[in-house]
């Protein structure tokens, strides 16, 4: 529902220059973009009960000096530091505030800090994987991939031209499965570069996208003399 | 990945008929032209086998053999390019040379039981050493004795050891001599070794219960039985080695259990003696005379039934019961006749059920003159 | 004629989006089609552009030479690469490109009557004054000096195995990739376009200050200022210029007489300093003979007082080489690491002494609390524990069937030692420091206070010191653990050889040393019994002395890893990437790690508006991506692997069950961290004078530049009255 | 027949290149030329140390190097199940048709026969060697075989002895099981000075080599030895032998190549009657240089126990040399009799053997120049080729029933077409023995529950078939291999 299988998209804004993309992400609808909304909202949420939680652990701790007096801020006072105490104790005071400080109460740390981080980690991650391939003549290639999470940023990889030994498609085994997959040598380097590392494509998306980046990096005459390899 | 590919070689479409070849050999060989099929396949009947039914296959081949016109027979050969397929099978030589049993030789009942007293004179040497550890351990012999009587016993057997291999007439006085002086010397080293040995031995596995103790010399002596090497002739210049250690350590283990130095001494060296000398002495016997032999046989048996016999029940003022003593002796004696006959003629009966396949696809056993090299192997 | 594919490339500064007047587009012409526009200059006439460009009238008042610039930027001269908003297109060149700013979109229109496609490539200029700039690769914050065994001469032991078979493997994959290069069908040669990238990046790197240059002189292209000046201009002149004369004069006095003197002074005192530490130096690598482990490879005090030493004497070096930086372009980048390794090292020690006062203050405070809590920790823990451990196995410890005999014996063995030592040297320290006297000079007790307060004093030289020392002296203190170690160690050894001959000869086999096999072989009698009693015997007396092995082994194994983690904390010390880290916070443009480009979406070029219709042109955005942090932590993942693969290796795991020795880590494996920020071979004294004499003269010649010679040119006199008054 | 019908085969075995062997240069050969003939091959074996995933190697064969725990020399460990997930998705992006499997002591080849089937794919098993019926080893072997040839549509044996061998153990029917021998490439075997009469072939005139003159008496005889110095190779009848031989004729050498366990004795046996003079060890070899070391002899001595084929003798009598050998397993088909004299494997007479074979070369009675010839005639890997396709013709039932087995079915009164539906197969397993029949029905219903699993887990479709290698690529491009192992993703 939230993801599809690699999908191919090509930009390719002048004949010498072409980025392949390559996404879990389905075509925009109203329902998914509604849908993600949602989800990252859920996230959201998570994130402050976690960190609500990991609060009342704190004022359940002998350490916490005792909570200074709660009163609602008047109007101008709405932005200021006792505000957010203030919202704080009158959370913690809730049912939910309640309920979680009664879950977390008799939690060792050591428990529940690694399951508070893990949980953050979690919920940091994407439900989307990108990768894409810039090619441009002249220039050179670029891999970069969407990171795991939403805390990282995106990596990418950038070959100049002169550097690019060859590209091919090969084959490989990966897990129960023969896949086929991109890759680009590069000079001087002992490991291959490979293409769409995390998901790797079908035959045909690879197939297409090896074709065009040919034509697009090089000049037509040495263009296809190479016949594919696997 | 082979160097060489022959892809580059054009080959001419097979099959072909060279004519021009003749065959130049003189006998009347098969020759290499043979190699070239006839130029067209003769469509011909195939029949069947069932499974590794030779009968069928001979009535078949009585039904149509004579259905079958060919020009040239077929051989079982594979230079020869037949004109028949590959999976042919022909009825004449197909599994020709199989043979079942091919060198089954029935065993009488008398020899057989002649050669296993020398198994029973081994199982009953150590059950003898086994019934003096028992007395030693329970302090109803003095161990002194023991080891002086078997020492004496043991000098006397070396002496007629001695008589035996020496001929009357000796040319080669001297190096007997020198044989003599290496006995002398090595007993002697031995018998330093085990003064030396024994206290630390006494008290080697005072830490360790006596079960896993008694288990472990148990396993030991199994060894000891099973490994010794029953078949070795006088010219065996001694016991396989693993046998002979086993024993010595099962006697080395028992020995630690004993409290006194004098006793673990005493027990060591007469284990030595059983384990290591009287193998020796038995095999001479066997070689020398057959009644000897028997006599021997007797002796041990009735020894070792004695022994049981006394160690499992004594009398409570602690003295001899010889009335278990000549129990356990005629005990012994019926097991013996019992054990040897009744497995003779067992083996004898499992003879029927041997069904051995032999054929061209067995490795061969090569028959080499100096065999010493693969004995062991 | 049109290039074979008609693709023109064009690199462009995101900060020049609006231009709305005539102008020129000054830059490179890296190839035919591949241009890199470096700015563009207002109401100026192309061709007079041209022209004063070929003559250099733009460099004439820079500061330094163009030559830097051009030779690294891979041209004799800029060019006139187009024009901004022309007004009749077809009056132009050809080749030149013509540039229109659009509304629509933060990138100019290019259009050349050659190109048939455009990459019109936008670059935002590093500032070289802010010491930024872009490479193709990631900055190196490591001193790489070929062959760090050139300073460590031989390593035996598991360590030259372990690199061999890295090697070996490395070569396998040597192979493998020419295998691979095999594979590729049609080797292309790469076009020039292709081979530009190198200067292109020079060029983005200089682009900013030569844009400075060019838009400071476009005003000697325009019309001329007038001659004439009013009389009051000149009064207020001239009074201005003789105020600056005075202050002139000044600082020429100060400059001239003092600043040397306090210079030749400064130089001098740092010479003799030098020079001690030379001494020093000398002294802590002396080795006996080659193979052997110089002092520093045994303490690791020693090593720190190296290392000191070591940054105390790189570091003229090295601010020699960043003042050459001063005297000339900002653009040139070669030093930027050594600027970080500086002050990275700087601030290390900074931060190295400021804890270690604290540290020092506390321990001289407490000395005499520090020194009972130290041989209180020495007491419990290397005397009472393996006390307790050893009164423990003689008893069967858990179960143990062990010979009540020999656990004894070695049991008494090894407590008459613990007591010998734990006597001379602990039991005295006690009542040493509740009453000082002074006698029994031979023990370690009054010297205890003493050597803590040391350690504390030392620790104004850095908290690594004193680490450093504790390190040095855990494992002086521990001495008797290591050499029961050995001992046991030694003892289960040759017991496992012997059992395992012993077990050949009972199966009745031996083993072939010649052949390195097993043969079968008859013993006699008596070999059989001695073999096979002995082989009872110490087969029943192995557990027992399995038991004490282990229980050194372990001791052993724990002050190992000990000081491991005193040797991390002290890499941690000396060598953290502080000074990278705030770089990369503050400013990450400074820290390149490679670069990235970005490919724009271009709405579909409508030639509604633009007077010539646009080629399909592709807006690529190139961007500096800044170090990754993995990268600056690089070398600690190498030492963690280092020591990973030596001590988790199978080799020392076998060592350990078979009680052989378990060979430390080499102090290189160890330190090839500590050394990645020192040069392989120090500067020796005369070459640091050298240098610092060379150095002094430099600012001399910066501020007083010598004009380049000056081309014979209508705009010359005026430039001469300039300098002239 | 109007038009070949092309297969695409999956030849798996554990032994495959680098690893040496007659196996491996068996399957190499084959598969090569049926290339030629324009069928499709790929490999299957296991990954070597350094070689694992795809590879290319001359001529288009495509070898996967499945990633396998390798146990006891180069033989993969058994497990029944763990094998197929790969192996479907291998057969299905190739679209294979027939799994060719190769060596009774490899359990991939077994495995894949079993799962070929349960995916309905015709198998053919390749044995290579002999076994007896007596140690423990060769029954557990046999009973293995049996569970597998017991659904298998056609067995290729390489000797009728090997065929005979065969039939007992897995108690076949002897029409399924052909009788194909190995071959060598001739051209990689010539005599030393061995002018190619190739231009006299084409024309179809043999001219004869001009006969050689025999030997002087005093003139150096070199006997050249090349195998594993193993037991059953017959080191110990070497070993035994040689100083005899060595001592009733004086001007022989010996030339041994080869290494192995028992190398360590015939070094002895050099000690202890000095002979380092006459008799030299060149340790082992590679297979390329068994040319060299051959031409450097006049006679070749096998002294082998057991052999299933011996492709070394026809190698020897390729290269001119007078061939030896002991009278065992499928050795005595294997050349005609003008170019060995036999021997049993007995001291004496192996010794007696390679005298009369001295003395025949001495006096000039064997016309070693004409062996290449001959030999060339004989075994061609062109000829296994075809006869191995007419196999699958057989199997794949181009050829009809009846030309295949023979119009009389002699009593079974059945079709020795296997067909793939599950009853009929756990039929064929039930008879394999009382306990083991129950066994293998359980295993082969178990394999084929986790064949549906599979294709419900791993759906067809999602696997993508790869492009077919240009059929008979000419010799001249001729693309090297990719190496699949530079880089897994």
């Amino acid at each position: 529902m939230l993801t599809t299988t690699p999908r191919l998209y090509t930009r390719r804004p002048s004949p010498t220059t072409a980025e392949f993309t390559v996404t879990t992400l389905p075509p925009p609808t109203i329902p998914l973009r509604i849908l993600r909304v949602l989800l990252l909202a859920l996230r959201v949420a998570l994130v402050l009960l976690t960190a609500l939680a990991l609060h009342a652990r704190w004022l359940s701790s002998p350490y916490a000096q005792p909570s200074l007096p709660s009163t609602c801020p008047t109007g101008d006072g709405w932005f200021s530091m006792e505000a957010v105490w203030y919202a704080l104790d009158t959370l913690h005071k809730s049912s939910l505030g309640q309920l979680v400080g009664g879950l977390v109460e008799n939690v060792p740390l050591v428990v529940l800090l690694p399951a508070a981080a893990a949980l953050c980690y979690l919920l940091a991650l994407r439900v989307h994987t990108t990768e894409s391939l810039l090619v441009m003549r002249g220039l050179g290639v670029q891999t970069s991939s969407s990171p795991a999470t939403y805390l990282a940023s995106a990596t990418s990889r950038f070959i100049p031209t002169e550097k690019i030994r060859d590209i091919f498609v090969n084959e490989a085994f990966r897990g129960f499965e023969v896949r086929y997959y991109l890759i680009v040598v590069v000079e001087g380097e002992e490991n291959v570069v490979v293409v769409f590392p995390r998901l790797l494509p079908r035959r045909s998306i690879v197939e297409t996208v090896w074709r065009g980046a040919r034509a697009c990096l090089y000049e037509s005459r040495g263009g296809d003399t190479t016949e594919e390899k696997g | 990945m082979p160097s060489h590919t022959d892809d580059d070689e054009s080959e001419t479409p097979f099959p072909t008929l060279d004519l021009h070849v003749s065959s130049r050999l003189a006998s009347g060989l098969l020759s290499p032209d043979d190699a070239f099929p006839p130029p067209h396949r003769a469509p011909y009947a195939g029949d069947s086998a069932s499974e590794l039914g030779r009968p069928r296959l001979r009535r078949l081949h009585s039904e149509q053999g004579g259905s079958r016109r060919r020009k040239r027979s077929w051989k079982k050969l594979m230079w020869v390019k037949q004109s028949y397929p590959d999976n042919y099978t022909d009825q004449a030589t197909f599994l020709g040379d199989l043979q079942r049993n091919p060198r089954l030789k029935p065993y009488d009942f008398w020899p057989l039981v002649a050669d296993s007293t020398v198994i029973l004179q081994h199982v009953c040497s150590v059950i003898i050493f086994v019934v003096c550890f028992a007395f030693i351990f329970q302090d109803r012999v003095s161990p002194v004795s023991i080891v002086s009587w078997s020492s004496g016993a043991t000098v006397a057997g070396w002496f007629v050891w001695e008589y035996w291999t020496i001929p009357p007439f000796n040319p080669g006085e001297i190096n007997h001599l020198h044989e003599r002086l290496g006995t002398l010397k090595s007993s002697a080293l031995i018998y330093s070794t085990l003064l030396g040995l024994s206290p630390i031995l006494k008290s080697l596995t005072r830490s360790t219960s006596s079960d896993s103790i008694w288990a472990m010399s148990f396993w030991l002596l199994v060894i000891n039985i099973f490994f010794f090497d029953y078949s070795g002739g006088v010219g065996a210049k001694f016991p396989a080695s693993l046998s002979t250690n086993a024993a010595l350590m099962a006697s080395t283990v028992l020995a630690s259990r004993l409290p006194s130095t004098t006793q673990v001494f005493s027990l060591t060296l007469f284990s030595i003696e059983v384990f290591g000398l009287f193998p020796v002495f038995r095999r001479h016997v066997r070689h020398q005379s057959w009644q000897l032999n028997v006599a021997l046989t007797i002796l041990l048996v009735l020894g070792a039934g004695l022994g049981v016999g006394l160690v499992v029940r004594q009398r409570e003022d602690g003295g001899w019961n010889w009335t278990s003593g000549i129990v356990g002796m005629v005990i012994s004696v019926l097991l013996a006749g019992v054990g040897t006959g009744g497995c003779s003629w067992w083996l004898i009966g499992l003879q029927k059920y041997k069904n051995e396949i032999r054929g061209p696809w067995d490795p061969a056993r090569p028959i080499i003159m100096n065999r010493q090299r693969w004995d062991d192997r | 004629m049109v290039e074979h594919d008609g693709l023109m490339r064009v690199f462009w500064p995101t900060d020049v989006v609006k231009f709305d007047r005539p102008g020129v587009v000054v830059g490179w012409r890296n190839s035919n089609l591949d241009v890199f526009v470096v700015a563009v200059l207002d109401d100026v006439d192309a061709r007079d552009v041209e022209f004063h460009i070929k003559h250099g009238t733009f460099f004439r008042s820079s500061p330094h030479t163009p030559s830097h610039a051009f030779e690294l930027c891979g041209h004799s001269s800029m060019h006139v690469l187009g024009i901004s908003n022309p007004t009749d297109p077809s009056a132009m060149n050809p080749s030149w490109l013509c540039a229109v700013p659009s509304s629509s979109r933060r990138s100019p229109r290019i259009t050349c009557a050659k190109a048939s496609s455009v990459q019109l490539i936008m670059y935002n200029r590093p500032r070289p004054k802010g010491m930024q700039y872009i490479s193709l690769d990631p900055i190196a914050l490591a001193l790489d000096y070929e062959g760090s065994d050139t300073r460590h001469p031989k390593t035996v032991g598991p360590d030259s195995a372990e690199e061999k078979q890295e090697k070996q493997a490395h070569e396998q994959r040597q192979k493998l990739v020419e295998k691979l290069k095999q594979h590729t069908i049609v080797k292309r040669v790469p076009s020039a376009r292709d081979k530009a990238l190198a200067k292109i990046v020079n060029q983005v790197n200089w682009s900013w200050e030569l844009e400075q240059t060019l838009q400071k002189n476009v005003g000697r292209l325009g019309p001329r200022p007038k001659r004439s000046l009013s009389v009051s201009q000149q009064v207020v002149e001239s009074a201005a210029t003789m105020r600056n004369y005075v202050l002139q004069q000044l600082l020429e006095i100060f400059t001239l007489y003092l600043f040397p003197t306090i210079r030749q002074i400064f130089v001098s005192l740092l010479t003799l300093h030098r020079l001690v530490a030379e001494a020093f130096l000398v002294l802590l690598e002396f080795r006996i003979k080659p193979g052997r482990p110089a002092l520093k490879d045994v303490s690791a005090t020693a090593q720190q007082i190296e290392i000191r030493l070591q940054q105390f004497c790189y570091w003229p070096m090295q601010y020699v080489k960043l003042r050459e930086r001063k005297s000339n372009w900002a653009s040139i980048n070669t030093s930027h690491p050594d600027y970080i390794r500086f002050y990275n090292s700087l601030w290390l020690v900074a931060n190295d002494v400021i804890i270690g006062l604290a540290l020092g203050s506390y321990i001289i405070d407490h000395a005499d609390f520090v020194a009972s809590a130290v041989e209180g920790l020495l007491k419990t823990y290397t005397v009472d524990a393996l006390q307790s451990s050893i009164l423990w196995l003689t008893g069967w410890p858990a179960g143990l069937k062990l010979n009540d005999e020999l656990a004894a014996f070695l049991g008494d063995l090894f407590l008459w030692v613990i007591d010998y030592w734990a006597s001379k040297y602990l039991t005295r320290l006690r009542d040493k420091l509740l009453t000082m006297a002074i006698d029994c000079v031979e023990t370690l007790g009054p010297f205890l206070p003493k050597i803590v307060w040391f350690i504390g004093f030392s620790s104004f030289a850095g908290a690594s010191m004193p680490i450093a020392m504790v390190s040095d002296m855990l494992s002086a203190l521990t001495v008797h653990i290591y050499s029961f170690y050995l001992a046991s160690a030694r003892i289960y050894h040759w017991q496992l050889v012997i059992l395992q001959s012993l077990f050949h000869l009972f199966r009745g086999k031996k083993h072939n040393v010649l052949r390195n096999r097993i043969d079968s072989c008859d013993y006699d009698l008596d070999q059989l019994l001695v073999g096979t009693i002995l082989f009872t015997l110490l087969f029943f007396l192995l557990p027992t002395v399995v038991v004490f092995y282990l229980n050194f082994a372990v001791a052993r194994m724990i002050i190992i890893s000990l000081k491991a983690v005193f040797d991390t904390m002290l890499s941690c010390l000396n060598h953290f990437p502080l000074f990278a880290l705030m770089l990369r916070l503050k400013d990450p443009r400074r820290l390149p790690g490679g670069i990235r480009f970005e490919l724009r979406d271009t709405l579909v070029a409508t030639s509604a508006t633009g007077t010539v219709t646009e080629p399909p042109t592709s807006v690529i955005y190139l961007k500096s991506v800044p170090l990754s942090f993995t990268a600056m932590f690089n070398q600690y993942f190498q030492m963690a692997h280092r020591i990973r693969k030596h001590y988790l290796s199978p080799s020392v795991l076998l060592c350990l069950l078979t009680g052989r020795f378990v060979p430390p880590i080499d102090r290189r494996n160890l330190y090839s961290l500590q050394y990645s920020m020192l040069p392989a071979k120090r500067a020796t004294v005369g070459e640091m004078w050298k240098a610092l004499k060379v150095e002094k003269k430099t600012p001399n010649a910066t501020q007083y530049p010598v004009l380049p010679k000056l081309p014979t040119l209508p705009g010359r006199r005026m430039g001469r009255t300039r300098s002239g008054l | 027949m109007a038009r070949r019908r092309t297969y695409t085969v999956a030849m798996v075995s554990d032994y495959f290149f680098p690893q040496p062997g007659g196996v491996e240069s068996h399957i190499y050969q084959l598969s090569s030329k049926l290339i030629d003939r324009g069928h499709k091959v790929i490999i299957i074996t296991h990954a070597y140390d350094d070689r694992k995933g795809v590879r290319y190697l001359t001529n288009g064969v495509k070898v996967y190097h499945v990633p396998f725990f390798v146990i006891y020399r180069n033989t993969t460990f058994p497990t029944v199940f763990s094998f197929f997930p790969v192996f479907r998705n291998i057969c299905i992006r190739e679209r294979i048709e027939i799994v060719h499997g190769h060596g009774s002591l490899s359990s991939l080849c077994h495995e894949a026969i079993l799962h070929a089937r349960t995916m309905g794919l015709r198998t053919v098993f390749t044995d290579h060697s002999l076994f007896g019926f007596a140690d423990a080893a060769s029954i557990l072997t046999n009973k293995l075989l049996k569970f597998i040839l017991s659904d298998v549509d056609h067995s290729i044996c390489v000797s009728h002895t090997c065929k005979e061998n065969t039939v007992l153990r897995a108690s076949l029917d002897p029409l399924m099981v052909s009788v194909i021998p190995n071959a060598i490439v001739a051209e990689s075997f010539r005599p030393r000075n061995y002018r190619s009469s190739s231009r006299a072939g084409a024309n179809g005139f043999q001219t004869d080599p001009p006969p050689a003159r025999p030997l002087a008496p005093h003139e150096m005889i070199t006997i050249v030895v090349i195998s594993r110095l193993f037991y059953n190779k017959g080191t110990d009848l070497l070993t035994a032998a040689i100083p005899r031989i060595l001592e009733e004729h004086p001007n022989t050498r010996f030339l041994i190549a080869g290494s192995g366990p028992n190398a360590i004795d015939l070094e002895q046996m050099i000690e202890t009657n000095v002979l380092q003079d006459r008799v030299q060890m060149l340790g082992s070899i590679r297979h390329e240089e068994v040319r060299d070391v051959m031409t450097r002899g006049h006679i070749y001595l096998h002294p082998s126990l057991t052999e299933a084929f011996g492709t070394v003798i026809v190698e020897a009598a390729s290269c001119g040399l007078y061939v030896v050998c002991t009278q065992v397993g499928g050795i005595p088909e294997v050349l005609p009799s003008h170019m060995t004299t036999f021997a049993k494997p007995e001291e004496d007479d192996v010794v007696a053997a390679t005298g009369k074979a001295i003395t025949a070369m001495r006096a000039g009675q064997v016309r070693t120049e004409k062996f290449h010839d001959q030999v060339k005639k004989m075994y061609s890997w062109s000829n296994v080729a075809l006869r191995t396709e007419r196999v699958y013709d057989g199997i794949t039932g181009t050829i009809s029933e009846e030309d295949f087995y023979g119009c009389d079915t002699g009593g079974y009164n059945g079709s020795r077409i296997r067909d793939f539906t599950l009853i009929d197969r756990l039929k064929r397993y039930y008879g394999c023995g009382i306990w083991a029949g129950k066994l293998f029905c359980l295993c082969v219903a178990i394999d084929y529950l986790f064949f549906l699993f599979l294709e419900w887990w791993f759906p067809r479709e999602n696997i993508d078939t790869c492009p077919d290698w240009p059929r008979k690529p000419s010799a001249d491009e001729r693309t090297s291999s990719v190496d699949a192992d530079a880089k897994r993703p």
